[in-house]
């Protein structure tokens, strides 16, 4: 039961419950849709960026979708971003990506999900929101999906 | 009766551990897992007779042919077939009714004309027809089901209203276990004047399956899913519609003479063979015939429909879990969720116990928008699956539960 | 270099006897046998790991999808692939190439364009592209060959002046054993604005394959003919053509989002992976891809080349032996007649001394016209192939002159 | 060698070089075409019928077309029907059948085919022009090719 214990951490299990920044936002200057196609999950993103920051930041699910890590995943990244600049976002985005490849621990609360590491078939969930959120960055427009042969 | 013991020594992957505990794989509608005699086909098909079929004048490639053709028969009896010239070899069911949709459906179905499919069907038995119609300009009616999950027989007569030129429904759902009322189904489309495929991914591996009884025109099933090797499969078709449809893939074995600019076709079912087939995959979907065939289907199905019993009965007794799918007339699938604990979740902790399970949509989106979910666990059984599997199954649910709630609170 | 002694000893079927005569097996082009390491592949991926793959939460199901993808990985380093997700697995050739016909040539392909291919094409990259232009109502060219048996690079040029959408031909002709000047041919079809395929179903096997130094924009191959099981084999592609291309089978794997009436697709390659793939070819594909890169393909190549050389000049010696294709260029494929002893009553006398040879029209059929034959005999060779086999047919075609005068004069 | 020996008996042997009825007839009042699409060989077969039985009747196989077995077959075939009516004509072709099939062997010089039994592979040779006299007889008019699931 360790392992389980390390990836449904007291934190996640919280952010799931009562996810942080849980909102539509009609005030967001960049939108994504996030898609993991193996399980149907879907995110949908909404960032608002004033001069050179995250000033507000909000994630929907739809009814039902959104398994404990990525609504945990989605809560806590927007915590972790909100007030950082786009280039600090993507940064964290890349720490906890290496974080799930098996590198360094990511910083802050984002370290609770170091036992994903060991769910190999959880990593998308895990990294679904951090897609979308780099998406509405880079402002493709496009939905994204976890669904990519190369990377997660 | 099925002796789960005796059996479960027949395949290799059972002796394994899954996460350190005994393999409970509940997995089955997925794929099923491949008996040591099926292995043994294989090894001794590449190690004794491997060469390409029905051109070669040396003794290896007549007995490969004689293997591959073997195996035709095997399964036009099985199925009971129109005639073994009705039976097409393919990858899977996907590829049959894809098959079906890029010959039969390009052929015959035109602008303003109506395909029907349900909205139970997998993906593999609707996605074809929103191509084929999109492409032709033709409308794809999809019937509703019923609150207890099974075909809304009022909403099929209001569909077939239209004359549709294809019906097309699952003999057996993967997602919510319902075994419709096939025979009466196609009755019903054929009266209509609609031509009928039947998606027997899920009844082929699980029951008894006479396609002339069902009456229909076209049924497609996977090997993968009946202790065959993958890539092994096949559709069956009356004889007199694969005679007057156009080829499919175009290449070797399938024509009969080939001229710069055009081509006459080999007969059927060659025909709808092109290119150098797998002989491998025949050859070990023979083998696991027999070896149903040997247990004998009706055994094969009450088993699993006294699993699928339990199953529900063992569940329902946790509170918070609610099962999807009909109460009876219900095949050896068992859909659940439990409270707010996402599937995704729920298959990741039953992991860890050794519990394989699906969750997801099972490739029936529509029809999780009609449960009103986004996803289902799915336990589903076979002939290696025994009581103690259902109680390793409820005990890792209830496991789960306690996870959630007692870390949670 | 190339120990077939060693090699002999990895391929269980050689052990065996053809009519009581050690097995000289000499059909290569048309399938090869499997080495031990392949067979236990398999075996061991449905003893340890099988699943179905891309959706299962539990082990079993992440470790197929691994074995799976890394498959993918295997191949794309094989032929040097532009990326991964431009390697999509496919049964084999045949079916690489109609999915390049149905999906990019139906989208790309209209009323008074021309397709080219040539006259030494299998009937598998002659046949689809016949019926995609008899579909659209456009041309379907054919490059004549030269009396040695190349492509005609004067007709060749005629035929790009017609500025055709596609141009399709083989990397090493399976009746000739021409090996095409295939980076030269892209180059001038490129050049002429088409898009090309390059058949690579006896390229794979024999030699070192580069796509990227070819330059085509798809490339279809057989893992069967490459020690890997049947039903495997992939269709390489720009990624950025197969991102703009409809999907080929509708189906499970596909999709991102499927609606009643409509569906969005999942991203490349799974596109064009509709239904459950077939886990063990690619699995036994990647095993096949080490054992030959381990023999390094380049010694491949010189081992066949060599053995071809052998024969040819073995047997011009006999008298009323003619041989066709060309004197250079020449992979380890051996066209032959010999006087007027049909080809076909010449494989049934070799068989009965083991040697197992091909005769007919090899699909090849627009080419059999050209050399002015119904048929021919090949023997084709691997890398388990060594002199003595050679000795052997050469023995056993004289043996055939013999029978053929002796008993009919 | 005994079994190539039985194979390629001397009559056969014979039969190849210099098949009798080796020729088109513009009479024919009966035309039928046949295929091996496994080998691409091909026969063409004329039968003029005269009130109730075979008046003449002739074949022709294309350049390079036309194994020993095939052609062997389709001259002695001609040899054995010529002067039948077509009812003698299909019971020789079931004996003929059947004697390919293991039974007994057939009449007069069509035994010369019992060897080919051995050789499953050259079933369809030493049939096929047998099928294209089956298809004059029954006027269909198609051509009929060996490569039939069911039958030889
Ligand atoms: C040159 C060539 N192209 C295409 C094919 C077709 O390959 P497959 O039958 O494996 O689809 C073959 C072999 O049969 C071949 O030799
Ligand atoms: C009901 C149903 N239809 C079709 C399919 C598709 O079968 P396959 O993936 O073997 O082509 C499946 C299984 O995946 C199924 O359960």
């Amino acid at each position: 039961m360790t392992d389980l214990g390390e990836l449904y951490q007291q934190v996640i299990l919280d952010h799931n419950r009562s996810p942080r920044n849980f909102k539509r936002l009609d005030s967001a200057t960049r939108r994504a849709e996030g898609n993991n196609p193996l399980c149907g999950d879907r995110i949908q993103l909404y960032v608002q960026l004033d001069g050179d920051h995250i000033s507000d930041i909000g994630f929907q699910m739809p009814q039902g979708s959104g398994c404990a890590i990525s609504k945990a995943s989605a809560s806590l990244m927007t915590e972790a971003v909100k007030g950082k600049t786009p280039a600090d976002a993507e940064a964290l985005f890349q720490a906890f990506r290496d974080m799930l490849a098996g590198g360094a621990t990511a910083p802050g609360k984002l370290a609770a999900f170091s036992g994903v590491r060991a769910f190999p078939s959880r990593i998308k969930c895990a990294s679904l929101a951090w897609h979308a959120l780099h998406a509405a960055l880079q402002n493709t427009g496009d939905p994204v999906t976890t669904e990519s042969a190369k990377d997660f | 009766m099925i002796d789960t013991k005796r059996i479960r020594g027949d395949f290799p992957i059972l002796a394994r551990k899954e996460n350190g505990q005994r393999l409970v794989y509940l997995d089955n509608a997925a794929t099923s897992q491949k008996p040591r005699r099926v292995l043994d086909a294989i090894a001794h098909y590449y190690s004794e007779h491997n060469a390409n079929v029905h051109r070669g004048a040396y003794a290896l490639a007549v007995e490969a042919t004689d293997a591959y053709e073997a195996a035709r028969t095997a399964v036009s009896r099985f199925v009971n077939a129109w005639a073994r010239e009705g039976v097409v070899f393919t990858r899977g069911t996907t590829e049959g009714i894809n098959l079906v949709a890029g010959s039969w459906g390009r052929a015959n179905v035109s602008r303003g004309d109506t395909v029907v499919v349900t909205a139970m069907d997998h993906h593999s038995n609707i996605v074809p027809w929103q191509i084929l119609c999109q492409e032709k300009g033709a409308t794809l009616r999809m019937v509703e089901i019923t609150g207890d999950g099974r075909i809304d027989l009022a909403d099929f007569g209001r569909a077939l209203e239209a004359k549709p030129k294809l019906v097309a429904f699952p003999y057996v759902s993967n997602s919510l276990g319902t075994v419709n009322p096939a025979a009466q189904l196609t009755k019903l489309a054929h009266a209509a004047g609609a031509v009928t495929v039947v998606d027997g991914a899920q009844s082929s591996p699980h029951l008894r399956v006479d396609v002339r009884t069902i009456g229909c025109d076209f049924y497609a099933f996977s090997g993968h899913k009946m202790l065959a090797p993958m890539g092994s499969g096949a559709l069956i078709a009356k004889p007199e519609l694969l005679e007057a449809m156009p080829p499919y893939h175009g290449g070797g074995e399938m024509i009969e003479r080939v001229w710069d600019d055009r081509s006459t076709w080999n007969k059927i079912p060659h025909k709808f063979e092109g290119g150098t087939p797998n002989v491998e995959a025949a050859v070990g979907l023979a083998v696991a015939i027999a070896y149903l065939e040997q247990l004998g289907l009706e055994h094969v199905a009450e088993h699993e429909q006294q699993l699928a019993r339990v199953a529900v009965e063992r569940l329902s007794q946790i509170e918070g879990i609610t099962i999807y799918g009909p109460r009876d007339h219900r095949a050896g699938v068992v859909p659940f969720t439990y409270g707010d604990i996402h599937p995704h979740d729920l298959a990741t902790i039953l992991d860890r116990d050794g519990v394989c399970i699906r969750a997801g949509h099972h490739c029936t989106q529509p029809l999780m928008r009609r449960l009103g979910v986004a996803a289902t666990a799915r336990a589903s059984f076979y002939i290696y699956n025994d009581v103690d599997d259902i109680e390793s199954l409820v005990a890792a649910v209830r496991k789960a539960g306690e996870l959630f709630r007692v870390l949670a609170s």
